[in-house]
């Protein structure tokens, strides 16, 4: 399935890019940042990212439906 | 209100917008870009938001605070964008009848925002080097 | 710095007063006069201050917080006259490196002037009655 | 001896003025406040009012002297 996955702060770094649609077999949030963890050569191990699904917070282990847009969510340092 | 900002916090205007007749406290945070971190010298700041959920998640942690104190208004702002030392980043405001729920939502409200909305902050230090902060995987 | 002022309280002049590099956090405390008291109306508030002693008094509770707490900066101001509704009657800002020194002397002055200070108010209510508050007899 | 008495707030507005020197053989604040009260029939009980001599805060049993400026402080309420 197709979803769309958008970075921000340290991952758009190190992806080096803000946004990319791509094709997964991915059946959740952990799984799929597994997957580009080993791609890309992210530092942050999965435990240490949230992930938000069309914009609501969800659970690592919430199912990942085509179509999707995820945003992984580094620790957070507002203020 | 909560909202992600990419104008400077003018804190005298967001003050004014919280006048109440009712309040007899009005209590404000303003977190300001500091010169050092850890005893790093910082010369400034990055901050990146994921707005959409950023500003859900502010709105829902100024509606815990109503419900946790009796509060008459309460506004806060998260500035986005390359700030310098001295501008200010954050800023929450909160009133009510009496201080005694005015301090304690205003401290409750930055500290949620803090630990909870998806804003990100890189530092740039004096030596050249930056970091995002709380990212090291050392 | 604490004074006594027969002008009215400008919280923006007062707060970049504080300005400082090293500071990350910036609290204030402002009081305003709110239109009820225990449930009566009021319509406005006259104070009174015995000023060379509560200008001494106030310097000592702002002393006293710089040894209490991690302060940068500290500066409070309380109004004397006839105020109305909304105005601010009292301000305090406080500025530390880290929010929780700020939140705390912030509290610990606000609540020291009040017990500590010698100025006096008098409440002038919709009834056309007034009372010096704290004074009752009964 | 002479000492001068300041008034503010609710025991200027019973005694009618805000100063004024008098003659007295009180040897406290707390002995002169009692003539005062009840020369002026003040409605503070001495237990509820402060003493100031000379600017500074004072005990109630502290000395008066000739020529001292005192101030009685009702409870206060700032802010």
């Amino acid at each position: 399935m197709k979803v769309t996955v958008q970075y921000f702060a340290l991952l758009r770094e190190q992806r080096g890019l803000t946004q990319e649609t791509l094709e997964t077999t991915a059946p959740t949030p952990a799984a799929l940042y597994e997957e580009l963890r080993a791609r890309h050569a992210f530092t942050l191990p999965a435990d240490r990212v949230r992930a938000a699904i069309n914009g609501e917070f969800a659970a690592a282990t919430a199912a990942l439906r085509a179509g999707d847009t995820v945003v992984f969510i580094p620790p957070v340092a507002g203020g | 209100m909560f909202r992600i900002s990419t104008d400077s916090i003018d804190p005298a205007t967001l003050e004014a917008a919280l006048t109440d007749a009712r309040a007899g406290a009005c209590v404000t945070f303003c977190g300001w870009v500091r010169n050092a971190n850890d005893g790093q010298p910082v010369l400034s700041l990055e901050y990146e938001a994921f707005a959409p959920l950023a500003e859900k998640e502010g709105e829902r942690i100024l509606a815990e605070a109503r419900e946790k104190f009796a509060l008459l208004g309460v506004a806060a702002v998260h500035r986005v964008g390359h700030l310098q030392i001295g501008e200010a980043a954050v800023w929450v405001g909160v009133t009510a009848a009496h201080r005694g729920a005015a301090f304690d939502a205003c401290r409750y409200i930055i500290d949620e925002l803090k630990a909870r909305v998806p804003v990100w902050k890189k530092e740039h230090y004096a030596s050249g080097a930056s970091a995002w902060i709380n990212c090291a995987t050392r």
